[in-house]
């Protein structure tokens, strides 16, 4: 193609050449300004793409009728997965492949090594009865062993409640209640589903499957997926429910809770939940009676963790026990420590 | 080769030809120093489902104008939940599919009845925008079954990857393009 | 680390199984699309080598405007519409620094090569890469006018902004701040289509701008073409203006837009030499100057830029925050308070970047130093040239300067048609 | 130019331009249009979909909150499709447009240039100017503009270094305080605050003036402030100048905290890290001593802390951390709870331990970096006690109580000076300096007075001149005025001796439980009791009681003084006392 010469004007061009130069300078500039980092600081993203669960997490003061009565036990536990009061008020850990008993004074005093990861641990009759996964052990305060009993195949025990002759143990695999005698043996099952006694049956979407015997005669246990606490007799009558699923405080929040049941000498209970992380009393028809600890007390940090393993960021949550004075303790499993409130004069 | 006519060979001509063979030899191993340090070896953008914190700035921050970042389910981690944290709105009035009942802001997520009490989710990624409201709803509460990744059929694999730059908690990672993904697994 | 992993065998003991269903629901796999098949990097090397090749040909032995031009299309719609400006050898400079300076960064063959080959071509046969198969250039070459001639001094004196570009982006590669190179590529928001980002905006004000000032971004701006340009200086064989010999016609003159055609130098009177000695005398050590000053600069300077770097930015904010200064947690400190992180380790994290930064900091000054004052040393010196030619650093082997000399005319005219035999 | 003209003037005519013009202005036509409506889906992309979902969530919000509305939900289903639909019909067309954009530039591209092969003109050199001039110019022009360039990028990353941030060890926004500051400040200096346990020297004499007498919590009276402490600790507030400094802790955080004297203002809170958790399982923290019962000190330059788990930190008075040292969590009976003392640069930590002698420290740091200057082995198991700076004939003596040794060193090099056996137990009350002697306690057994040597000599031996029996404290120190010695246990005898001869003048019940140890204003002695009860007692060889105020709180940390105020430590809030001006 045809040439040309590019000279030409030449008074023009330095001022065209300067104005074009500050042009892209300016532009360049201000585009890169554009993309600096103020990365972070600017709330950038629209709020309809997040999901804020801060303001569920505010409790009005007046709601919080406990207090928390003296530091943390640190259970020094990898996993903390269980905890319960015995009649002398000492507090029993279980986690890792061991068992902790922690004196009145939070000093640690005993530990019972097992031979694999215990799932659930109740103290009753001066001994304490111990889930390992799918079987259950009897231990000696002391620590030593006193009796194991058959496994129960494929199972994932998570609680146990022990009556004047009856154990009753919570599978969260099987999403039934497994009744025994105090031999061990099988005396049956509760709450499996059955239209005609009208069990709907339970839902255990995580392994938090709780049970315990109530001061009148009937079995507690908590059924997560449907957001409520059942009571059954021992052989398995469904006699009321509890409990309504919502993100307020008298509801129970998420998927599945509560995770965690206990009863207080005057025969109120106390739920624990997990996700938003609340403990809390009811009376024995469901009615908020108060609350023990919000997540600001149990040390919520957020809605979702970041580990730096997977191991890490399995799912975390709490288990409550109640003593003789009416003291609650808390297990939380973030940090596995077991924190002691109670009641507000 | 037309070589420039070859006038007496000047000293400048002589250095030139010198340093040539000098950078050259230069540039020849610094060529063998990298090529030993390459390897044949892709790598790929992906997001570490441990952790992501669900910002939502995998939906406003790629270059794509259509996230290349989608929410996925990993269904042996699910609950089947009916009541699902990552499917419904906080404090849903009911169960049901309605679109004022759901999370997901473009409503993405299918619900499907599968037997009392279980339902299915699943994603669909046309519609998924990679916000992560419904992964933080899921681990808040649930398994965590639900989590983002980058679906290498849409990404670009930029050299720096926009979201990356922006990501508070630096989920975003290299990743060589044989393991393209970081998937939540049952058994970890 | 123990810890972890026996809390890791103890978790994978327990994750939980999903519930057993009563009817025959089968549970769907979730779907993994792989990336793009590794066998395509090694054709993208192919055609990046066939294209070189082709571009040293059509410049040298074939000297044709039009086939360096068509070329030049090709490149702008494989490299830049089909692949998407990405992999690059303007942004491959950022992999190496990366590669070279953070371990964990297993440089890519793809990303050595795209770096490796238009250097290796420049040495040989000049800047082809520039001419006819970069992308970025083939872009801006298209809009080229209403060139004007942009006096020396002024385009030199903007080199200047390249050389800081250059020091920036691989300071900010080495110490894993980011690819600068990349994140301002101005034309990539082009070639990825879907306007998304107000990037493309700085793709348009370079075009406009190129329709005046050719190829504003390889001229002033382009790193890469930075490296090339010195590989350009030792080009083996190079672009000549005429195929034989310059009859000093003076007809190519004003030909080329990016003004790197240097007419034949006269000679200096002898009266300036001992001047000029003592000059050069000067500027040698104002070169040291220079290089210390930049150096002080650069490492002044080296806390404002580390700011670009996430470590610093969270350290940053958590300090804002413990003074009180930040009450709504921005995403960035949520993220630490839920990750299991000590302060302590971010502390160490940030004083370690800062360190880097530091150290980078007055490397690159010390460096745009240095290329300051040996730019005012090779300004005091000046060489023979009795012919019109091409500068050897500055010429981007586009080929338009063919048309103008009356020389290659009448070669061309009286070459045998097949030219691709000629020897 | 003007030689081309006639091609240009029949240009018009020639149809083949006139086709080139046209094709030329259509694309170009079409080009900017498309360019636009990009812009504009561009923009609705980013404004309009993310203020639609917006509205659609604070409907859904609406919704949820309120009664079952079903008009409403309806709308919002509706919305939710339409939204989708638009924001997809977008995202198409945004890829589509910008496809055509491209191509219609690339067709623009083309017309231009065929447009412009109908302006050929062959190239016209100018007549050829001198060259040698031009090229010797072009060249100094050339420099001058590199120079010119040079200076302005120099200039340029001058003004910004400095605007830009500064490294974070220098303390952003704190220079112009910190940099004025020296290293430590003077003995004086130290004796006109409150820079260690019990004040000047540990003594726990208060020397300010217009220290106010009443006060009462209930109605509020004389209480300048009162603001909460987020994290317990049974340390005592230290003061320099307008800043006060405490710290707390619990089992998962360590902090140091700076309040503002004059309105209680927090100014910062400084995190010390836990010392490694398997580490913090061998702790035993009684409740009584809690994780942060060691009082901080500073030196008028940086504020030093140490906790439970023997990590210990130093911060500036902008709250810039400057270093921290993990010592080793102590074993301690009852949990660490020696406070710290400051001698010009040096930090002087007693680090007592075991339940035998071997492990015990007397450790130095330099306050302003964190390094060890010296360390002495202590004969001693763990204590509760903390060492003392005084000075004495001319040399300054690092004081320490252990069991059994009464410990002198030399401040400057840690040479220990002298050491007397005379205590025994769970050592807890702090020794006090006064009228050539040493008061130092055993708990419940004696208090003894100790004339160290008089020379600096090696065989100058101290001597022990007295010990008195008694009602003898287990946690509060003793005090004196040079004439007299009081004493007060933690069930509330006040016991008083005479500096002579031990004494004992009188002892008084005062009905109430003590952690705090006592001060002494002027000639009054102020106690302050668990419940937030503080007795003034005439500092006289007979009891007088002549004042006492109530707070409502519970109270182990010693009182803080600074001319014409006390700051308090209760177990939730610190108070600032003040008569009212």
């Amino acid at each position: 193609m045809r040439q040309r010469s590019y000279k030409q004007a030449a008074k023009v061009e330095g001022g065209l050449i300067a104005v074009l130069l500050a042009l892209t300078a300016f532009g360049a500039g201000f585009l890169a300004y554009w993309f600096v980092d103020r990365r972070f600081i600017r709330q950038d993203v629209p709020q309809a793409f997040r999901y804020s669960m801060e303001e569920l997490t505010a409790i009005e003061p007046f709601l919080l009728i406990y207090r928390q009565i003296r530091p943390p036990i640190e259970t020094g536990l990898q996993t903390a997965v269980a905890l319960d009061v015995d009649s002398e008020g000492a507090v029993w850990a279980a986690g890792d492949q061991k068992i902790l008993r922690f004196a009145a004074d939070g000093r640690k005093d005993t530990e019972i090594s097992l031979s694999s990861k215990p799932t659930a641990v109740k103290a009753a009759d001066g001994v304490l009865y111990v889930a390992l996964t799918d079987r259950i052990e009897i231990y000696s305060s002391s620590g030593q062993r006193v009796s194991a009993w058959a496994p129960v195949r494929t199972a994932l025990l998570t609680s146990i409640a022990v009556g004047p002759e009856d154990v009753f143990a919570a599978d969260a695999l099987n999403k039934v209640i497994h009744r025994f005698d105090k031999q061990g043996n099988s005396r049956g099952l509760l709450g499996a589903k059955d239209s005609q006694r009208g069990i709907e049956g339970f839902v255990v979407p995580s392994p938090y499957f709780d049970v315990l015997i109530g001061r009148d005669g009937l079995l507690r246990a908590t059924n997560p997926g449907r957001q409520r606490v059942e009571a059954y007799t021992f052989d398995g009558h469904l006699e009321w429910h509890w409990g309504i699923p919502s993100v307020k405080l008298e509801g129970f929040s998420g998927c599945c809770n509560p995770i965690a049941l206990a009863q207080l000498p005057d025969g109120t209970f106390v739920t624990g939940e997990k996700g938003l992380v609340r403990v809390k009393v009811y009376d024995d028809q469901g009615r908020l009676l108060g609350v023990v600890a919000g997540p600001q007390q149990l040390g919520w940090k957020g809605p979702i963790r970041v580990c730096e393993t997977p191991e890490e960021c399995g799912s975390r949550g709490l288990d409550v026990a109640a003593d003789g004075q009416g003291r609650i303790y808390v297990l939380e499993q973030v940090r596995n420590t077991i924190l002691i409130f109670e009641k507000n004069e | 080769m037309n070589h420039p006519p070859s006038e007496t060979l000047s000293r400048r001509r002589f250095l030139k030809d010198g340093l040539w063979t000098v950078s050259l030899a230069a540039a020849g191993a610094a060529a063998a120093a990298l090529a030993s340090r390459s390897r044949a070896k892709e790598w790929v953008w992906q997001i570490d489902p441990y952790k992501c914190i669900g910002c939502g700035r995998c939906a406003t921050h790629c270059v794509l104008s259509e996230s290349a970042v989608k929410c996925v389910h990993a269904f042996e981690m699910c609950g089947y939940c009916d009541l699902c944290t990552g499917y419904f709105h906080p404090d849903p009035k009911a169960l049901q599919t309605g679109a004022e009942h759901q999370l997901c802001p473009t409503g993405a997520i299918r619900r499907r009845f599968i037997e009392e009490p279980y339902f299915e989710f699943t994603i669909d990624e046309s519609r998924c925008i990679g916000c992560g409201k419904c992964v933080v709803g899921c681990a808040a509460f649930g398994n965590g079954s639900l989590f983002l990744q980058i679906r290498h059929d849409r990404c670009q694999n930029c050299n720096e990857c926009a979201i990356g730059r922006v990501c508070p908690s630096g989920a975003i990672v290299r990743v060589p393009a044989s393991a393209p993904y970081l998937l939540k697994v049952r058994n970890p | 680390m123990g810890l972890i992993l026996s809390a890791a065998a103890v978790q994978a003991a327990e994750r939980f199984p999903p519930p057993q269903f009563e009817t025959d629901y089968q549970m769907p796999t979730l779907t993994t699309p792989p990336p793009r098949a590794a066998v395509w990097e090694f054709v993208d090397v192919g055609v990046l080598a066939a294209a070189l090749g082709l571009a040293s040909w059509l410049t040298l032995r074939k000297r044709s405007r039009r086939g360096i031009a068509a070329l030049s299309v090709f490149s702008l719609l494989y490299f830049g519409f089909w692949r998407q400006g990405c992999i690059c050898s303007v942004g491959s400079l950022g992999n190496v620094v990366l590669s070279l300076f953070d371990s964990s960064y297993v440089l890519p063959l793809t990303a050595a090569a795209f770096f490796l080959l238009p250097i290796f071509f420049t040495l040989f046969f000049g800047r082809v890469f520039c001419g006819s198969v970069c992308p970025l250039g083939a872009i801006q070459d298209w809009v080229v006018f209403r060139p004007l001639s942009v006096p020396a001094w002024l385009e030199t004196t903007l080199r200047l902004g390249a050389w800081l570009y250059l020091a920036a982006a691989v300071l900010f590669a080495a110490v894993g701040a980011g690819l600068l190179i990349c994140r301002y590529d101005p034309f990539v928001a082009f070639f990825r289509l879907g306007f998304n980002t107000p990037l493309w905006l700085l793709g348009l004000l370079f075009l406009g701008v190129g329709v005046f000032i050719a190829r504003p971004y390889c001229r002033f701006v382009c790193p890469y073409g930075l490296l090339l340009r010195q590989a350009g200086r030792l080009s083996f064989w190079h672009v000549r203006i005429t195929p034989d010999e310059c009859i000093q016609c003076r007809l190519c003159e004003d030909a080329c837009p990016f003004g790197a055609i240097q007419p034949p130098t006269a000679p200096w009177p002898e009266s300036m030499r001992p001047a000029e000695r003592r000059r050069l005398v000067f500027l040698f050590g104002l070169l040291l100057v220079l290089m210390s000053l930049g150096g002080w600069l650069g490492y002044r300077v080296h806390a404002g830029l580390a700011a670009a770097h996430p470590t610093a930015e969270l350290a940053r904010q958590v300090r804002l925050r413990q003074a009180g200064l930040i009450a709504e947690p921005t995403d960035a400190l949520r993220a630490f308070d839920v990750s299991g992180r000590t302060l302590q380790s971010l502390w160490t994290q940030e004083a370690d970047v800062f360190r880097r930064f530091a150290w980078g900091g007055l490397l690159a000054g010390v460096f745009v130093g240095f290329v300051a004052g040996v730019k005012l040393i090779q300004m005091s010196i000046h060489f023979k040239r009795t012919d019109y030619e091409a500068d050897r650093a500055g010429c981007l082997a586009c080929g338009r300067c063919f048309a103008f000399c009356p020389r290659h005319r009448i070669w061309e005219t009286g070459k045998p048609t097949d030219s691709g035999e000629t020897s | 130019m003007n030689n081309h003209d006639e091609s240009k003037y029949l240009l018009p005519q020639n149809p083949r331009y006139q086709a080139a013009v046209s094709s030329l202005i259509v694309s170009a036509v079409f080009l900017t249009i498309t360019g636009l409506l990009l812009a504009v889906q561009f923009y609705h992309l980013k404004g309009t979909d993310e203020r639609r979902s917006q509205k659609l969530e604070a409907l859904r919000h609406v919704y949820q909150a309120g009664g079952t509305d079903e008009a409403l939900a309806e709308e919002i289903r509706q919305l939710d499709v339409r939204y989708r639909r638009d924001h997809l019909a977008r995202l198409q067309f945004l890829h589509r447009g910008s496809g055509l954009f491209v191509l219609f530039g690339a067709v623009f591209v083309g017309t231009i240039l065929w447009v412009r092969s109908f302006h050929q003109k062959p190239p016209h050199p100018e007549p050829l100017e001198d060259r040698t001039a031009a090229q010797i110019q072009a060249a100094r022009r050339a420099r001058w503009a590199v120079s010119a360039g040079t200076a302005v990028l120099a200039a340029a990353a001058l003004f910004w270094s400095f605007q830009g941030s500064q490294p974070p060890r220098k303390s952003a926004g704190g220079e112009e305080s910190s940099e004025s500051r020296p290293a430590f400040a003077s003995w004086e200096q130290m004796n006109q605050n409150w820079p260690v346990f019990r004040g000047p020297q540990g003594a726990g004499i208060c020397r300010f003036d217009n220290i106010p007498t009443e006060w009462d919590g209930a109605s509020g009276k004389n209480i300048r402030w009162k603001v909460p402490v987020e994290l317990p600790g049974h340390n005592s507030p230290i003061v320099w100048e307008n800043r006060i400094f405490l710290t707390g802790a619990d089992a998962n955080r360590q902090e140091v905290y700076c309040f503002n004297a004059e309105d209680g203002a927090l100014l910062w809170t400084g995190q010390v890290p836990l010392a490694p958790a398997d580490q913090r399982e061998e702790m035993t923290i009684m409740e009584d001593t809690g994780y942060a019962a060691s009082t901080a000190a500073v030196n008028g330059a940086f504020v030093a802390a140490i906790f439970a788990d023997g990590q210990a930190a130093c911060f500036d008075f902008d709250g810039q951390r400057q270093w921290v040292r993990s010592l080793g969590v102590p074993s301690s009976a009852y949990g660490y709870a020696s406070s710290l003392t400051v001698y010009e640069n040096r930090l002087i930590i007693q680090f007592d331990q075991d339940y035998e002698p071997g492990r015990s420290k007397l450790i130095a740091l330099d306050m302003a970096t964190g390094k060890t200057l010296w360390e002495r082995e202590r004969p001693v198991p763990n204590s509760w006690t903390s060492p003392t700076v005084v000075e004495w004939n001319g040399q300054m003596q690092i004081l320490t109580s252990g069991s059994p040794w009464l410990i002198a060193y030399d401040a400057a090099d840690g040479r220990e000076l002298w050491r007397l056996d005379c205590l025994g137990g769970d050592v807890a009350p702090t020794q006090i300096a006064a009228a050539g002697r040493i008061f130092a306690v055993y708990p419940y057994t004696h208090l003894a007075a100790v004339r160290p040597p008089q020379a600096a000599s090696e065989q100058a031996q101290p001597e022990l001149l007295w010990k008195a029996e008694g009602s003898i404290p287990d946690i509060c120190s003793p005090v004196s005025d040079g004439r007299l010695v009081w004493t007060l246990d933690s069930e509330g005898v006040l016991e008083c001796f005479d500096v002579q001869d031990g004494s004992r003048l009188y002892s008084q019940d005062l009905q109430a439980m003590f952690h705090a140890s006592p001060v002494l204003v002027g000639d009054t002695l102020y106690l302050l009791s668990t419940k937030g009860r503080m007795i003034l007692v005439r500092a006289a060889r007979t009891f007088e009681q002549i004042g006492q105020n109530e707070l409502p709180e519970s109270f182990t940390a010693s009182p803080a003084f600074a001319p014409g105020r006390i700051y308090l430590r209760g177990s939730r809030h610190l108070y600032c006392i003040e008569n009212p001006r």
